[in-house]
């Protein structure tokens, strides 16, 4: 690997992410899955660095995943989205940042359909008035959240109590980071580092002192495909996907995965169990799982944040081990304790993926 | 008085012209802006399909050219049209006025780089037709192991008939090239597996065919129909390749120690440049336009300017080297007509 | 006569006597095993053809006529021929007239074998033997005859065009052996007989020998060492005999009778195959008549070479000979005993072990088109008079690659009125021979199983078709109860002889290439002659009928690569253009494309040149 | 005990890594020309069991060097041997004799009669 080619494509690769004053919408899926990383990333922004970040709660689902699952049309994906875009204008604000990876995309993709078909954009903005007499103005910058920590990861570390170093050896972590398919493959130009090599996590993973391992199948799906998981019947393709990434990084003995996507995250931590239940296999050390982190958990980590204000907890890969290794303390009696600190329950353990 | 004509480009074309220029009794003038003359040729090892050594080629070119007042390191600096002749100013600070001007300007090689997935300047083991040519003359790459080489792969076509990389022509010669190549690595590497993924073979030449089958018969290259996808490197630094084997429906996976990018033809920044300076028209492929494709490929829209070679469109040697030949006949009955 | 010797032995006798108990009990023993090899009904067969007078007396016919008089080498060649039956009749006839002399002379000696054979040395001339000089004239004339003939075998080795043999088999050792023996048995006779003419008596050979002789030789004791050496170059032929070609002598003495009770090669090594085997005489006219020689390294792939590598268990080689050939049949249909090189290679290949067999089982010929066979009724289009018959017409792989040829025989069939259904117009089971050819008996009556099926279904009358090689296999594997089978020059030749169909004479001139598998396989010569013969003139080729040489693109063979057969499609197509014909004219699918590759000319299927001439007829 | 109701998909890649070369290469000994195919597709276009197999010699050359020869097997059960492939192959393959090498090398333990 000659990393001075990489640095030249990544150099290639670089877009304008605003500074301040942001529009921020969520994701679906996120909250119920991870929930702490959003509450996190709004922290980071308003108390760490400081920053103007608003968002408003009559924001809905940007129809991605109906779009992407073929039960709407794109019209109508537009239209919510065109809706979107008006309450941001309705707000003053004219830098839009998704929280979401498929939104990201969904949102680049629209936006590109209108510089392309711009009668199209028209249209939308009838039916958008028609259905609740709304008008927007188009976003000037269309970024997403990690594009954000991405910008400002060098102001994290430099705040950061935690490095990804590995506090006995000294040795910095390997690290594997997965990028959301729709952050940049559709359009390479709107990902920082582009669609071969994207940057935007390894750009934090490098500031905050861990190493990236480049394995085969990096540019793979996590897996979730919509349509491969929601229905059943393609489940065990799902799973496959997912199955042949491990299988690839295997080797490179990854300490972490590092994720910037809604469903990669849940399905490189959920799939481990199921592989190992499956085929009794497991990828960490000692029968653990690898743990698998969105950024605002890696940066909240760094930060020196309480795992399990970070909602560590609600992973299925223990993350412990990795915790240990850094020298991050924690409490383990309080893992499962609510923010009220009231027991809320212990999972059932799996068989054969351990989980402390 | 001996008709001065001005021969941009130093590569087998200009020479060439500039040889049978001086056998009719004209003073060619070859501008070079390069320190060497035999542009591409000077770097490969052998020609197909006779595997005949370009060196050879290129001393005899040199020495039936040398009489021709060659200038080397030398750019053109501009041009402008005069009554009925051209004022040529040269970066060394020298102006010529010619009636005539033969652009033999070539092409360049697709820069490999642009085709990300491929991982051209990020892999080790990711090579260009171009460094295996070089490696074939000095036996000194850092990429090639000559010690052990199990699995070698090239792929066809790349940046040639690519809307992607901005290039929808074919390259021509890279499908012959790649199967000289790989013979000439399995003579080489006796026990190495071969790989050729192509888009279509377009083995169009003489003898061509007869390469091809023996490629396949006597060598044992693989021909897998299917551009390759992605390319990643795995753990012990080899590359492993991804494609559809169109042919059998399927995915497939390799994992390679070598794999040679079989770059295209684009047009020269120069001759871009040159024709700029004279507006010049420009293909739609990028290379330059020809009065028209069938019959009048040697000639420019412009009087007393002619082209030769690669500067309109990809070509294989005997083909530049022909084209040369056809567009000194052209000059020289322009010449005598006027007279 | 007299005897002069009170024992009636002599030690020298003791070579012979050796040599022929070896080769009895040898020849005892092989007949035996090979008769107890035969499957069981053979066996029954042969036993039973053996007390049927008609069989004996062909039996009878044949053993004189192929292995005394070799028949078919004279129709060859004469040269070839007297040579050959020189030798075999004139020491047929020695023996026999030695046996004659020993009973009327001497007839308490005919227990001892040796007696005959020797008899000059055992006995003296008397007043009273004189009587008996018809006897002396006619053993030295014999004598004379076989010298003959190896005088002309000796100049055969030599110079074998003579003999109508472009190319001999080259002798192996053993063969050279016995074949000196054999060639020294006689002059040694001649010189022994010579020495003793004046004692034993002798007629106008013996007794001038015995004459020059004692001009120049007196002593009497030069005598002994020439019986001497008869008794062993006697000794030594029968000794090798069992290990060299001389070995077809005892052994198509069985092959003949087990022939004519028709008993066929049912396993590749054992039985009557061994007995092919060893009745092959290495004369090497299957050289010649090989398709395959028209490139020299396929020499040693005939039938002569396969037959020896067979006796040697050359396994590699027995592979290599029976997967190349054609199959033409044309070794068989030349071989003067009658060993047969295409069913001997058929069967070597059936006892390849396969990994992976085909199976059909699959097939449901209820599916798709395979069994909807509707007839046509073409009667309200009736050239002369409608026949009250269903054709079922079974094109064939091969006539599919030229549909020329199904398309002229349809445009027959409808301008005749028939009804037909045309069975494989869209693709159907292969007939099976292919597969037979290759030696997978198992999978081809899958095959043959289906298309029965789908034949009888249909309700046809008459099967027809265009393909020789499917011709051959319909004819001899399947049995279609109730259905006539023709190929198309049959019936072409039936609708011309009933006045259906009219031909009128052209100024083409044609010739007719006889397909291996319609001529020689299934004797199919006249037919096609008879159309053409009404079309134009026709023309024969050098070599024709039986002897038609194969156009090259054969089936038969397993290994011959498309580049190695050029030769031999150019070769054929010389032997069909010696009478410089405007169209070449066969009746094959395969024939017509193999030809028209690399023919000058016009190359035609019968089916074609009929329905062309048909045509322009009524447009005109 | 798989307690989700689905499993984990097996891969439709060829995975030229995985292939064992060693009985085409024994192929490709007997049959030098199974190499020369450039895969025109005359052979299964003209092949009678091609209606009922999906026979092609054309892929099972190409399945038989991907290393998916269970694919190759099952196409090659209804083959005739009828020689019309050998007949119209533009390179002079030999595929009749080719099928025939097949069947003695490679050994399909679950199609076994």
């Amino acid at each position: 690997m000659i990393y001075q080619g990489k640095k030249k494509i990544w150099s290639d690769y670089q877009k304008e992410i605003p500074d301040d004053h942001w529009y921020y919408v969520r994701s679906c899926i996120r909250q119920n899955f991870f929930p702490a990383s959003e509450k996190m990333f709004l922290e980071i922004c308003r108390d760490v660095l400081g920053k103007d970040i608003y968002e408003n709660e009559h924001h809905t689902t940007c129809g991605g995943i109906a779009y992407h699952c073929d039960t709407i049309p794109q019209e109508t994906a537009m239209t919510i989205v065109a809706r979107q875009f008006a309450l941001m204008t309705e707000a003053g604000y004219k830098n839009y940042v998704a929280s979401c990876i498929t939104s990201f995309g969904n949102y680049s993709e629209i936006l590109e359909t209108w510089r392309e078909f711009p009668e199209l954009e028209t249209k939308i903005r009838e039916m958008l008035w028609k259905a609740c007499r709304k008008e927007f103005n188009k976003p000037e910058y269309l970024a997403h959240s990690s594009d954000l920590i991405y910008k400002f990861r060098n102001e994290i570390a430099e705040k950061a109590r935690f490095h990804l170093i590995n506090k006995d050896t000294g040795e910095p972590l390997r690290v594997v980071e997965h990028i959301g398919c729709h952050y940049s493959k559709m359009f390479p130009s709107k990902g920082v580092g582009g669609a071969e090599y994207p940057y935007v996590l390894t750009g934090m993973v490098e500031s905050w002192g861990g190493n990236v391992i480049d394995y085969p199948e990096r540019r793979h799906c996590c897996g979730y495909g919509f349509r491969q998981y929601h229905v059943k019947a393609n489940r065990g393709y799902s799973i496959a996907n997912t199955h042949k990434k491990f299988e690839s990084m295997e080797p490179y003995k990854p300490d972490m995965i590092i994720t910037n996507c809604p469903g990669c995250p849940y399905f490189l931590d959920r799939w481990q169990y199921v592989i190992a239940e499956m085929e009794g296999k497991t990828y960490g050390q000692n029968g653990y799982g690898i743990p698998v982190f969105t950024y605002e958990e890696v940066a909240g980590l760094v930060l020196g944040y309480d795992p399990w204000d970070l909602g560590l907890q609600l992973h299925q890969v223990a993350v412990e081990p990795l915790l240990d290794k850094i020298g991050i303390e924690y409490d383990p009696a309080s893992k499962y304790l609510g923010t009220n600190r009231k027991d809320i329950m212990r999972p059932e353990l799996p068989a054969n993926l351990k989980c402390h | 008085m001996k008709e001065i004509i001005v021969i941009i480009g130093g590569g087998i074309a200009g020479l060439e012209a500039a040889s049978q220029l001086l056998k009719l009794g004209y003073s060619p003038i070859i501008v070079e802006k390069s320190d060497h003359l035999g542009g591409h040729v000077s770097r490969w090892n052998k020609l197909f399909p006779d595997m005949t050594p370009a060196q050879d080629l290129l001393s005899e070119l040199i020495m039936s050219s040398k009489d021709a007042n060659i200038f080397l390191n030398t750019a053109i600096s501009s041009m402008n049209r005069l009554k009925d002749s051209y004022n040529i100013m040269l970066s060394n600070g020298i102006s010529i006025i010619t009636k005539y001007i033969l652009i033999t300007t070539g092409f360049r090689l697709f820069d490999a780089s642009k085709k990300e997935e491929y991982g051209y300047g990020v892999y080790d083991q990711v090579i260009t037709n171009a460094d295996l040519e070089h490696w074939f003359n000095n036996g000194n790459d850092g990429r090639i192991d000559n010690s052990q080489m199990n699995a070698i792969g090239f792929v066809h076509c790349v940046g040639s008939r690519d809307e992607k990389a901005r290039n929808t022509q074919c390259s021509k010669v890279c499908c012959i090239t790649a199967i000289k190549q790989a013979i000439e690595l399995k003579e080489r590497f006796p026990d190495a597996q071969i790989y050729c993924f192509y888009m279509d073979l377009r083995l169009f030449g003489k003898k061509f065919e007869d390469f091809y089958i023996k490629a396949q018969k006597d060598f044992g290259i693989h021909f897998i129909r299917g551009r390759v996808s992605e390319v990643s490197e795995n753990i012990e630094g080899k590359v492993i390749v991804k494609a559809e084997d169109t042919l059998a429906g399927k995915p497939i996976k390799v994992t390679l120690d070598l794999l040679v990018l079989m770059s295209g033809m684009v047009c020269n920044p120069d001759s871009t440049r040159t024709a700029g300076m004279m507006a010049l028209p420009i293909d739609s492929d990028g290379f330059l336009k020809s009065s028209d494709n069938v019959f009048h490929i040697t000639s420019s829209p412009k009087q007393g300017i002619y082209y030769a070679g690669a500067c309109t469109g990809p070509k294989t040697v005997p083909e530049t080297l022909a084209e040369a030949r056809s567009a000194v006949l052209e000059i020289h009955s322009h010449i005598i007509g006027k007279e | 006569m007299r005897e002069i010797y009170l024992s009636g032995y002599n030690n020298f006798v003791l070579p012979f006597m050796l040599g022929m108990l070896f080769v009895l009990t040898w020849c005892i023993v092989g007949a035996v095993r090979i008769i107890l090899q035969l499957p069981h009904q053979d066996r029954k067969a042969f036993f039973l053809s053996l007390v049927n007078p008609k069989i004996m007396a062909r039996n009878i016919r044949d053993w004189f006529c192929d292995c005394l008089f070799h028949v078919k080498l004279w129709k060859r060649n004469k040269m070839l021929g007297y040579m050959h039956s020189s030798i075999a009749f004139g020491w047929f006839m020695i023996i026999v007239i030695g046996h004659i002399e020993v009973f009327l002379y001497t007839p308490e000696r005919v227990h001892q074998i040796w007696y005959p054979i020797f008899f000059r040395y055992f006995v003296a001339v008397t007043d009273s033997t004189m009587k008996g000089s018809f006897f002396f004239f006619l053993m030295d004339f014999f004598l004379l005859m076989i010298l003959s003939g190896i005088i002309l075998a000796i100049i055969k080795r030599v110079r074998s065009r003579m003999f109508g043999m472009r190319r001999t088999t080259r002798a192996s050792i053993t063969d050279l052996i016995g074949l000196y023996s054999l060639w020294s048995i006689f002059p040694l006779r001649l010189l022994a007989e010579g020495f003793t003419a004046d004692i034993s008596g002798g007629s106008f050979l013996t007794k001038s020998l015995n004459w020059v002789l004692h001009s120049f030789l007196s002593d009497q004791m030069n005598m002994l060492p020439t019986w001497w050496a008869y008794s062993i170059a006697l000794g030594v032929f029968m000794c090798i005999l069992p290990f060299s070609r001389y070995m077809h002598i005892p052994a198509e003495i069985l092959l003949i009778p087990l022939r004519n009770a028709g008993i066929h090669v049912s396993h590749a090594r054992k039985g009557f195959a061994k007995l092919q085997v060893y009745s092959c005489p290495g004369c090497g006219v299957c050289i010649d008549a090989c398709p395959m020689g028209t490139v020299k390294s396929n020499i040693k792939d005939t039938t002569v070479y396969l037959n020896r590598q067979i006796k040697r268990y050359n396994e590699k080689r027995i592979e290599e000979i029976s997967d190349k050939c054609l199959l033409c049949g044309k070794c068989t249909a030349v071989c003067p005993v009658g060993v047969e090189g295409d069913k001997m290679r058929i069967a070597q290949r059936s006892i390849r072990k396969y990994n992976i067999s085909p199976d059909y089982s699959n097939i449901d010929i209820n599916q798709g088109n395979l069994s909807k066979n509707i007839f046509v009724s073409t009667s309200n289009n009736v050239v002369s008079k409608n026949k009250n018959e269903r054709v079922i017409y079974f094109a064939g792989c091969m006539t599919a690659l030229t549909p020329s040829i199904s398309k002229s025989m349809t445009q027959i069939l409808e301008k005749c009125g028939i009804d037909y259904s045309f069975m494989d117009k869209d693709g159907g089971i292969c007939c099976g021979r292919p597969m037979w050819m290759a030696g997978r008996f198992d999978q081809a009556k899958q095959m043959i199983e289906k298309n029965t099926e789908i034949i009888t279904k249909s309700g046809a009358d008459i099967l027809l078709l265009s393909c020789p090689i499917c011709y051959k296999i319909f004819k001899e594997r399947y049995r279609l109860e109730g259905i006539e089978i023709l190929h198309h020059t049959e019936y072409i030749e039936r609708l011309v002889k009933e006045g259906i169909l009219t031909l009128e004479k052209s100024g083409s001139s044609y010739v007719f290439h006889d397909p291996c598998e319609l001529g020689r396989g299934c004797g199919i010569y006249d037919q096609p002659r008879k159309v053409i013969s009404g079309l134009g003139n026709l023309v024969e080729a050098s070599q024709n009928g039986k002897e038609s040489i194969c156009c090259g693109g054969s089936l038969g063979s397993l290994t011959l690569g498309f580049d190695k057969r050029k030769t031999m499609t150019e070769n054929a197509l010389h032997n069909l253009t010696i009478a410089d014909p405007d169209v070449i004219v066969t009746a094959c699918p395969l024939c017509r494309s193999t030809f028209n590759r690399y023919s000058d000319r016009p190359v035609k299927d019968i089916a074609e040149i009929v329905e062309e001439q048909y045509r322009k007829r009524v447009n005109i | 005990m798989n307690v989700f109701g689905f499993k984990i998909s097996p891969s439709s890649a060829i995975d030229m890594d995985k292939v064992d070369r060693a009985r085409f290469e024994e192929l490709c000994r007997v049959e030098p020309d199974a190499v020369r195919c450039m895969a025109c597709g005359s052979c299964s276009a003209t092949c009678p069991a091609s209606a009922f197999s999906g026979m092609s010699i054309r892929k099972v050359l190409l399945m038989l060097q991907r290393g998916k020869e269970k694919d190759a097997f099952r196409m090659m059960r209804n083959c005739m041997l009828c020689g019309k492939c050998t007949m119209v192959c533009p390179r002079g393959i030999n595929t009749r004799h080719l099928i025939l090498s097949i069947c003695r090398i490679y050994d399909d333990k679950e199609g076994k009669q």
